[in-house]
This record gives C-alpha cells, structure tokens and sequence, in this order.
C-alpha cells in the first residue's frame, strides 16, 4: 500500500526567507500524523501550500500516486483534498446545515441549473447530513452558525471540511481555543475518522498530541528535524533540546 | 406569521408587477413613461444587485455596459432599424462580451482595487465612444427607426410600457431563481467567504467570472431598452456618476435583497424628481444638488441597512424570516492596506 | 424619511397628474418650457438665455400672439444622458406648447429628438451641433443662434483673406462641438488658400496643454485656431500666453474663446481676434436700447447667450402672430419664422431653409474687456445645412 | 520630434506629474491609513483654488504667507469635516463611505455655487513670479511653472521626511499596513486618524492654492481631479506615498506623449496604463500583497 498523500522535498521560499525547507513526509490512511513546532517553524506554511494556498518554490506533492503540486486549490479539493482553518471561517449568517450543505455542493455544482433549488440537492443533502452526523451537530443543524458555541463552531468547520468528503484531512489546529470537554469530543471524532481518513494535524495541545497522533513530525525553523512515533519523538534528544526542552 | 409573510414574500413582487399591468392604460403619458424610466432603471439596478448585494463584488463601472448595450442597438439598428429578435442579443452578447474581458482582468484584484479597475474599464469605454467618430462621438448618435418584432414595434408607447415590464418581470424571475439555486448559493459562499469557498472545492473565480457577465448582460439589456425607448444614445451614459448613481441606488434600497434594487431605483428617482420639482419644493428646487447632497448623507447616517431596513425594524416578523441567505452582506470589498 | 418620501412623491404624481388634467381645459395661457442648465458649469449661460426670452416677452406687455406666457423650467443639469427624460417632463407632464433650449450641444441633440418626435415647437436658444439644422432639421426645430460650422468658417475666411496666413494649426477638445468648429474653420481657411497642417486633440474635459503648446511651438505655423470654451478658454488663453507664443504666432478662434472671460484672462487676450454673430460696439440704436432694458431689468450686462434667448423670444412672436396665437397651425407658424427678417440686436437676420439663422458674423478684437467689432468678417453667411431634407 | 522639443515635453510631463502627486498623496493617505474611499476630494482641490483666488486679494504679492494661511484653514476645516462626518464611516464598509463622499461633492458644489457664483475666475500669479523664460527659440516658459514644480518637489521631500523619519510618520506606516498593531502601540487612532484626514485635506487645498494661477477657477474642477487622482493612487499602491510620487510621473508623461502622439485616444491613456499595471502588479506598483 502506498501513502495516500506523499510530500516530498517541498520548499518555499518567502524572498530570501526559507519558510519551509526540503520537508518530505507521507499521510496513511488510518493515521494521523501531527506536526508540530514553535510559531513561525513553518507548519502553516506547509498546511497551505498541500491545500494548494500558496505555490510550492519546489518539491513535489502526489495525492494516492498523482501529482498535484501545481494544481489549484479547487481541483485539489474535489480530487479530495480537505483542510480546516485556524481561524473559524464558517458562514456565520447561514444555518449549519446550509454551511455544509454548500461544503458539499462543490462536488456537484453543476451551477448552470439554476430552476433547481439548492436547497433540493440530494447529494449535496445527503454528504451534508452525514458530515453532520460525524462531527455530532445533527441538533443544531438548523442553527445559524454565528450563534454556536466555540466548540460547535470549530466542529461544523470540520464538518464543512467533511462534507466534500475528502480522503485526506489538512486540519489547522482544530483543538484552538476549546474547554477540557470540547477538546474531549473533537479527539474521540479524529480518533473515529482516522479509520476513513489519512489526517495531517497541526496542534499545539501537545497532550492532545501526544494522544491521538500515529506518527509526530517535529518542524524547526522550516525544516524536519525529526519524524516517528509519539514514544520516539518524545524521547529523542534533539526534539528535547530544540522543542519540547523549553515546555517540559 | 412567520409563513404569512413569507409567502408575501414570494407574491408580493408579483402582485406589484400585475397590478402596475393593470393600471397602465389608466396612466397619463407623463406617467407611463416616467414608470417605463424606473423600470428601465430598476433592471440595471438589480444587475448590479447581482454583482454587489449577491457576490460582493462592488463595481463602480457599471454603466459601461449599460451604455454599450445601448450604442450595440442604436449601431445595430443602423439608418433602417432592425428586428428585436437580433437586436436584443446583439445589445447583451456585446455587453456580455465586454464583461467577460473586464471581469477576466479585473477579478484578478479585489477590494479598493477590484473598485477602481472597473472604474477604469468603464472610462476606458467611455473615451472610445467619447473621443472617436465610431459612435457619432461626444454629441451621440441618433436611432432612425426603432427595432420591431412582427407586429410589435419600440415606437409605440404600449410596447414600450408592456415591453419593458415584461423585461423587469423576467430579470427579476432570473435573478430570483439564481438567488435559490446551487449557483446562487455559490454566490453567497463566495461573498461571506471566498477562501472558505475555494478550500471547499468551488472554482471561484470562474463563479464570479460567471457571475460578472450575466450582470453585464443584464445591464446590457436595460440599455437595449433605452436606446429604444430614448432613439437616442450618448457616451454620457457611461459616464462615472451613471456608475455610481446605480451604486447608490441598490445601497438606497438596502443591500442583499432583490427588492431593495426595485425600491431603491424607484426611491432615487423619485427623491431627485421632487427635490427638483418647483412646485412642491418652491425656490429651493434649484438647489436640489444640496438637497439630494444632504439627503443622501442623512440617509448614510441614519439608515446604514437602506429602505429595506426601515421596513424590517417596522415589522420584525418580516426580518427573521428567510433571512439565512439573505442578510445584508459583508462585501469582500474590505480594506487591504 | 423613506415613508414620508414615498408619501411626498405620490402627492408629487397625482399633483402633476391634476395640474396636466387642469389645463387641458383652459387654454388661454401658452406654456413655454425653459430646458436650460440651472446647475453646473453653464448655469450662467442659462439665466442669460432666460433673461434675455423673458425681456423680451416683457417688452411685448408679458404676451406672445395674444397670449399670456407661462413658464415651466427644468434644469438639463448639460447631461445628454438625461436629456430625453428631461425633455419629456415637458412634453408628456407639463404639456408645453414651445421647448426653448438648451446650451450643451448633446443634451439639443436628444431635444432634437423628442422634438421631432412629438412634434413641439422647439427653439434652441445656443447648442451649435451641427446636425440639428441638419440631419435633424424639422419644420418644428428653429435655432436662434448659430452652428458650429458659421464663426468657424467666417475665422476661417479671415485668416486667409485678410490676415494672409499661410500654415494653421487646430487644436480643441476632443469633441464633438469642437470637430465641427475646426472643421468649420479648415474649410474656410482652406479655400482662402491657407492649409491646416496639423489637428492637436485635448481629451474633454483636461486643461493640462502644455505638450501641445510645445508641438506648436516646433512646428511654427503662421497662425493657431483654438476651440474651448468656459475654464478651458480661459487657461488656454493664459498659457498661450504664457508659453510667450501670442508674441509670434496670432491665435484665433470662435468668440467663445473670449466670450464672458475677459476677466479671468486679463492681459492674455488683449489684442486677440474672433469671429461671433455678436459683438461688442455694434453702436445700432436696436442693440444699445436692448443693452439698456437688459442692464436695467437685471442689473447685468447683457452678453451673446442674452441676445440668443432675446431672439428666441422674438421669433416665437413672430410665428404666433401669425397664427393668432394658435399654434397647433405649424406649417403657418413655420412658414411666418421663415418670411421673417428678425430685427435683432445682433443686426437683422432671417432664418434658413434649415432653420438656422442666416446672419452676419463680425469680426472682434479684445480690448480692455470687451469684444470690440472691427468689421463683418463674412456677411449674410448661411450654413450649409447638410444632411438636412426638408 | 527633435532632442529640444523631447526635453521640454519631458519637462511639460514631470511638471504635470508633480502637481497631480500633490493632490494624489493626500487622496492616498486617507485611502490607505482610514481604508476611506474618499470621492469628495476633488473638492478639496478646489477649495484650495477658490481659496486662492478669495485670498490672493487680501494677501497681496504675499504669496508664500498666504498658502501657509490657506493649509491652516485647510487643516481646521479637514479636521472639523472628520469630526462630523467621516468619523463614523470607519467601521461602515466602502459602500457606505461611496454614498456619503458622493453626497458631500454634491453639498460643496452647490455651496461654492451660491458662494462664489459659477464663473470662471483668473488668479494672479505673485508679482516676483510673473514673467517666463526662453525655452528653445519661439517658447517661453513661466517661471510660476517652474516655482510649483520647485514647491512639489519640496512639499514631497518634507513628506517624505515626515513619513520616514518622525514619530507621526512612524504611526501613519502602521497605521497603513496593519490597523491593530497601531491600536496595540497604544496610540490614539481616532486622534491619528483626524490629523491624517487633516493633512490630507490641507495636501489638496495645497495643490488647489498652487495649481490656481496656472488654471482658473471654475464650477467643476474637482471632478476631472478626482479621477486622475484615483487613477494614480490605484497605479502606485493604496496607502504608499513613495508609489504615489512614481505613479503620478508615470501619468504625467502618459498623458503628455500620448497627447502628442496619439491624439485621438489620448483620453484612454492613463487608464490603460492603469489596466496594464493592474494585470501586472493587482496590488499597484508599491503597494504590499495581501
């Protein structure tokens, strides 16, 4: 079996600023592998260029063997790429269900036919449900989604990512800002999607971390300084010295 | 209640339009043709509605395709006129087709800049018809003979009226049945969140590409009718302040709403017609440029939600409903410094 | 304000409605519609018209063929975008039995239209466009001022006859009024033997002339014909002076180029020649006694634009005396305006088979602030009229 | 066109560029630092001329003393109308401020109409100004000219001192480039905001008070401004001073050569310029991505 999304060497450069370097790494299906660091070392940089944001300087990014580093983010998308943002980009004035629906919509848009109502879109229905149902806002579907709690906020942002049921997850620190028990909820949802899903994860609840995450990448200054399991990132010195050395 | 006034929602636009059928034959001339001049003017504004209030795309050179759709008649229709069943495409297909190089260009850039460049465009086609003989030049070119369908003909007052109703009724009709459709939701997506709308997977230039040419041709009808209505065309309906006058009409209404570019296109021209008017303003009629001046500045101060907005504080039931895809937008049109 | 609004407007509507209604059944009073520029830049030009049609139909005891004169003004705001709904406020609202106006060029030409359309008497008190008293020439349309092509082509004529220049250059804004002026002038000239060597375009409305004062300057002609008008005539002038080229190479054009701007120009004008239908020192006993009902009716010196809406007035009497005041008999009114020499105080004149004023254009020279005549550049001189079929 | 005739239509062109950059920088910096779309600003250039030619009466042949009196009134009325107005456009999107600045142009004009009255009026040059220079054999060049380019280029200079080198200078490129970080300075940024407004208005006026002896008075000149302006702005880069100044050269020799050389279409020069640097740099010549 090969990797579902396989990264290698990729490089950007921000002028004279190297802000990712060389990172080569692989996502499984059934894993989730986390990538940490420091602000600033590069990690969403490196979120944005494998959804496609921003333009590799070089490198290669194959999804399931096809290489897509210079494709738009869109096309990345459909093909099955999902990311969520750190910054809660929900529709604030849409209800949830509408958020996801519309999520889901990409993968039919078919936009010429304007006599149908979008709302009347049984895919697009159908994805939006089950992304609803996965990320636990099946009752407040009908809300509009400003009026959610931060937690379920961050939840229907993973149900959007969801909903255009990718096979990859890019997910931006989806723990960001949460209580002890929405953090609890948003893990156990990872931890049941990573049987579908190969998930990146950029998090800095390094218990949380250290958790749920199959595999752990430790970025510095842009570069990988290590890659393993949570038992042999935390004992490796070098993650010590340059990382988790200042936190523990 | 809530269902009460969302049908009247749905009926009410409707029932406006049957009523005003209704009523034509009893209006004076004066009357008619002043209705024919909002409606006219209503459907440039819900073209822009679909631009600004349903993308979030803020143009401020709309009028250029309003005036290219009129000049594409009046050229079109030459010394012995012409036939609607060309013309009328020909009007749209032009202004189409001039969306489709400006949007092409202009999507590139957004916010101030995406204002601005439209802007340029549409002083770009200004100068062309302003400055060269290609189009009769400053003065404008006149249309001999207005274009006719079979027995249908432009010149009469009758078709003018039931034509251009007709024209409203069926901008509005596709502009409403864009708003609910998947495409229309794209819209919305696009105008709360375009990187969120990517991420998903949407082609969002190409969306607002899409959107950006029907709103051009739409605009490119309303100017088909004036030229027919007017026989008439110059490149002052081009002009800047045409531009922004269209602007300020659809915010008048309030944003967001396909009602709000009617009422809004129905209030500005009323608004100037009775600043202007002696005998209901006396002597101040001829400073109606400070009155509309401070009117509209007051209107800014007190009314940021436009007439639509008076209506729902009026009557809150009306505001929650439907209200999801329908609220006043945030344009996209923020300031990046 | 929006209810309140709505409110006022549809008081507006059914006012218009009932005042339309009110009058179709008294007839006395003539309705004459003043479609004029109010606002903006040629506000001045457009009181003077007004005043100028009002004195005169004060002088006639306040009525025209018998009948009591009422007044509806509208404002063209010189926007031809909006001139068709302007001019049918009123055709279709107010009724009007005579259109007078206006001053901007593609705002008559829209009038024009309607005008033709509805078939109400129009009478265009300044606008020069050509092609109003050409391809748009109507038995209703009358002019009482000039075309573009008349003081162009009378310059013209000068500058090569009498002036013997040999080598002119044009320059004007980009437009259409402009076109037609320089045009006017190329053929005059031309046909004196003169040759127009080169045709400098400004972009409506820029005052920014300085590369084109340094094309002129490089290219030494013998004489510069400049077609502006307003805060354009006015910086023209100046810098041409400025650029120290009035010293070697004589400027010439129609008289707006220093018509109602002496002052702002100052000593950059002195001394220039222009070509109007209209002058200072005419000295006729008909125009100081105009001069002095005008100075004394509106404590202002009259000046071309009052002379134009005088004339209007006058030939509108003219024609309503000839059909008693009934003036749905056209082709009468009509045919009397075209019989009639109109005793003006630009001198008489009469009226083409166009429509446009057949007349005398002088020759001016500025001195102090005035435009003083120095003699009749061309006499009796007619437009062309071409395209016109009727 | 011989080497002569080339050097003066560059300097016709660097001229015209200049002027315009002072009526564009003070356009720019409200744009960029208050994110206002401000279409009143024609009018600000020519309140600026009208003050000249109401002032040049009362001041004499002292010319430089009544420029400075003219900003300062300049600055109070920009600081007032901030005050009252403007004030609460910051938080409403651009449509808003679209509407309200398009009320205000039609307000001043109608107020310079009842005040001033729609003629065209001269303004005269200070006597120590008068006169012009020899510039190739039949030219002459004013020396006001050359005295309002000299002016420009000083006024640009201190500006650029200013934004540059001074404290103020300092809060207005924060301000430009990120809004909270001013905020997070602890830094007044209603107070910054009226002076920056204040400045800007004084900048036109300025330019109005300059440019007045070269171009008259008359009903509408702000209009023709405004466009150019904007054109200009857009080219350099909202909120950039430094690609104001490159952008209104830019334009100034467009527009010159293009009128000298293509003289039918001279009126669509600078836009597409605009469009080209546009489709080239969307974010303007000097203006940062985003």
């Amino acid at each position: 079996m090969s990797a579902l999304l396989s990264v290698e060497n990729l490089t950007r450069r921000f002028g004279g600023l190297v802000a990712v370097n060389a990172v080569t790494l692989d996502l499984w299906l059934g894993e989730v592998h986390a990538v940490i660091g420091t602000n600033g070392a590069g990690k969403s940089t490196l979120i944005n260029m494998l959804s496609g944001e921003i333009d590799a300087s070089s490198g290669r990014i194959a999804l399931a063997g096809e290489d897509i580093t210079t494709r738009a983010q869109s096309r990345r998308a459909r093909a099955g790429l999902g990311r969520s943002y750190q910054r809660t980009t929900i529709f604030a004035e849409f209800t949830a269900r509408e958020n996801c629906r519309l999520a889901a919509q990409a993968a039919t848009p078919r936009p010429w036919a304007i006599w149908q109502r979008a709302q009347d879109c049984a895919a697009s229905n159908a994805a939006a449900e089950e992304a609803l149902g996965a990320a636990g806002l099946r009752v407040e579907a009908d809300r509009v989604a400003g009026t959610l709690s931060h937690g379920a906020k961050r939840q229907l942002e993973v149900a959007m990512c969801l909903a255009t049921r990718p096979r990859v997850l890019l997910l931006d620190e989806p723990l960001a800002g949460m209580g002890a028990e929405e953090t609890e909820r948003m893990l156990a949802l990872l931890t049941q999607l990573k049987a579908t899903h190969a998930i990146l994860l950029v998090e800095h609840d390094m218990d949380a971390v250290f958790r749920i995450a199959d595999r752990i990448t430790v970025m510095v200054n842009g570069t990988v300084i290590a890659t393993g399991d949570p038992a042999a990132i935390r004992g490796n010195p070098d993650v010590r010295q340059a990382y988790l050395g200042e936190d523990h | 209640m809530k269902n009460v006034s969302a049908t009247m929602r749905h009926w009410l636009p409707l029932a406006c339009a049957l009523a005003l059928a209704a009523i034509g034959p009893w209006m004076s001339p004066y009357v008619a043709d002043f209705v024919v001049k909002v409606m006219i003017l209503s459907i440039f504004a819900l073209s822009l509605e679909l631009l600004v209030g349903m993308t979030g795309l803020v143009s401020l050179g709309h009028a250029a395709f309003y005036g290219i759709g009129a000049y594409a008649t009046v050229l079109g229709a030459g010394r012995d006129g012409g036939s609607i069943a060309w013309l009328l495409p020909l009007a749209m297909g032009s202004a189409a087709a001039y969306a489709l190089v400006v949007g092409a260009l202009s999507l590139r850039t957004r916010g101030v800049y995406f204002i601005m460049v439209t802007l340029a465009f549409a002083q770009m086609a200004f100068f062309v018809f302003h400055d060269t003989p290609f189009g009769g030049g400053s003065d404008g070119i006149y249309m001999y003979v207005r274009p006719t369908l079979g027995p249908i003909d432009m010149e009469s007052r009758w078709v003018q009226f039931y034509g251009v109703l007709g024209a409203l009724a069926c901008t509005y009709g596709l502009l409403a049945l864009i708003r609910r459709s998947r495409f229309g939701a794209a819209l919305a997506g696009i105008r709360v969140n375009e990187q969120r709308m990517r991420a998903a997977g949407f082609a969002v230039y190409g969306y607002k590409l899409a959107a950006f040419v029907i709103a051009g041709a739409l605009a490119g009808l309303a100017g088909f009718l004036v030229a027919s209505r007017d026989g008439v065309v110059n490149p002052e309906l081009m002009a800047w302040h045409n531009s922004g006058e269209v602007l300020l009409m659809i915010i008048l209404g309030g944003l967001g709403h396909l009602r709000g570019a009617v009422i809004g296109a129905v209030a500005f021209t009323l608004l100037k017609e009775v600043l202007s008017t002696h005998a209901l303003v006396g002597p101040l009629a001829d400073q109606w440029q400070l009155t509309l001046g401070l009117a509209i500045i007051a209107f800014v101060a007190l009314l940021p939600k436009g007439l639509i907005g008076v209506a729902a504080r009026l009557s809150p039931a009306a505001t929650d409903a439907g209200q999801k895809l329908d609220a006043v937008p945030a344009p996209n049109a923020k300031v990046t410094p | 304000m929006s209810i309140q609004n709505t409110r006022t407007a549809l008081t507006a509507l059914a006012l218009a409605c009932i005042a339309t209604l009110g009058h179709a059944q008294q007839p006395p009073k003539l309705k004459v519609g003043l479609m004029l520029p109010f606002s903006g830049t040629y506000n001045a030009l457009g009181v003077a018209i007004e005043n100028g049609f009002k004195l005169r139909v004060e002088e006639q005891g306040g009525k025209l063929g018998g009948r009591e004169i009422e007044y509806v003004k509208v404002d063209d705001e010189s926007d031809p975008a909006k001139a068709t709904d302007n001019v049918n406020k009123l055709i279709k609202r107010d009724n009007v039995d005579v259109i007078v106006g206006t001053v901007h060029s593609g705002v008559a030409m829209a009038m024009a239209k309607a005008a033709k359309e509805s078939g109400t008497v129009l009478i265009v008190p300044n606008a020069g466009a050509d092609a109003v008293t050409g391809p748009m020439c109507a038995p209703n349309i009358f002019r009482s001022s000039f075309s573009n092509w008349q003081p162009a082509y009378a310059m013209g004529e000068v500058a090569g006859k009498q002036e013997k220049k040999k080598k002119a250059i044009t320059i004007t804004w980009k437009y259409a009024a402009g076109d037609e002026s320089v045009n006017g002038f190329k053929e005059g000239f031309e046909k004196a033997g003169g040759q127009v060597v080169k045709q400098l375009n400004v972009p409506f409305p820029n005052v920014e002339f300085q590369a084109l004062l340094t094309e002129i300057a490089a290219a030494k002609p013998d004489a510069v014909y400049a077609f502006f008008a307003g805060g354009g005539a006015v910086k023209f002038v100046k810098d041409y002076a400025a650029a120290g080229l009035d010293k070697t190479i004589p400027l010439y054009g129609p008289g707006f180029l220093t018509d109602g701007t002496l002052d702002a120009q100052g000593a950059a004008a002195q001394g220039m020649l222009t070509t109007l239908h209209y002058a200072d020192g005419l000295n006729t006993p008909r125009d100081t006694s105009f001069r002095t009902a005008y100075a004394k009716a509106f404590k202002l010196q009259p000046d071309v634009y009052a002379v134009q809406g005088y004339d209007a007035a006058q030939m509108l009497a003219i024609g309503l005396d000839a059909v008693k005041g009934d003036i749905g008999k056209k082709a009468e009114f009509s045919a009397a305006i075209e019989r009639a020499k109109i005793d003006s105080p630009r001198g008489t004149f009469s009226v083409g088979k166009s429509h446009n004023p057949v007349q005398d254009i002088y020759l001016r020279k500025v001195d102090g602030k005035e435009n003083k005549v120095v003699g009749v550049a061309v006499k009796g001189l007619a437009d062309p009229a071409r395209g016109c079929r009727m | 066109m011989d080497v002569g005739t080339f050097l003066v239509q560059c300097l016709n062109a660097v001229q015209y560029g200049l002027l315009l950059f002072l009526v564009a920088s003070g356009l720019t910096l409200i744009f960029g630092i208050m994110g206002v779309i401000n279409l009143a600003h024609g009018s600000f250039y020519m309140l600026g001329a009208y003050m000249a030619f109401a002032l040049t009466p009362l001041f004499g042949d002292q010319f430089l003393v009544m420029l400075v009196a003219g900003v300062v009134l300049a600055a109070l009325f920009g600081y007032v109308l901030e005050w009252a107005f403007f004030s609460y456009l910051y938080q409403r999107d651009h449509l808003q401020q679209v509407l309200m600045t398009y009320g205000l142009i039609l307000v001043f004009e109608a107020l310079r109409s009842m005040l001033v009255g729609n003629d065209v009026h001269g303004v005269k040059a200070p006597p120590w100004l008068e006169g012009s220079f020899a510039l190739g054999e039949l030219m002459r060049y004013p020396w006001y000219r050359l005295f309002a380019s000299a002016a420009c280029i000083v006024l640009a200079l201190g500006l650029y001192f200013v934004v540059n080198r001074t404290r103020l200078g300092m809060m207005i490129r924060a301000g430009a480039s990120n809004r909270d970080m001013v905020r997070g300075l602890g830094i007044d940024i209603r107070r910054l905001y009226r002076i920056v407004f204040a400045a800007g208005v004084a900048l036109a006026a300025l330019a109005g008070m300059i440019a007045a002896p070269m171009s008259s008075v008359y009903p509408g000149m702000g209009g023709s401004v405004l466009i150019i302006c904007f054109v200009v702005v857009v080219i350099g880069g909202v909120g950039s001073i430094t690609g104001a100044l490159v952008a209104s050269l830019l334009v100034g020799f467009v527009d010159t050569f293009g009128k000298v050389f293509f003289a039918e279409l001279s009126g669509m020069g600078i836009y597409v310029l605009m469009a080209a640097v546009l489709i080239w740099r969307p974010e303007g010549l000097m203006g940062r991505k985003t």
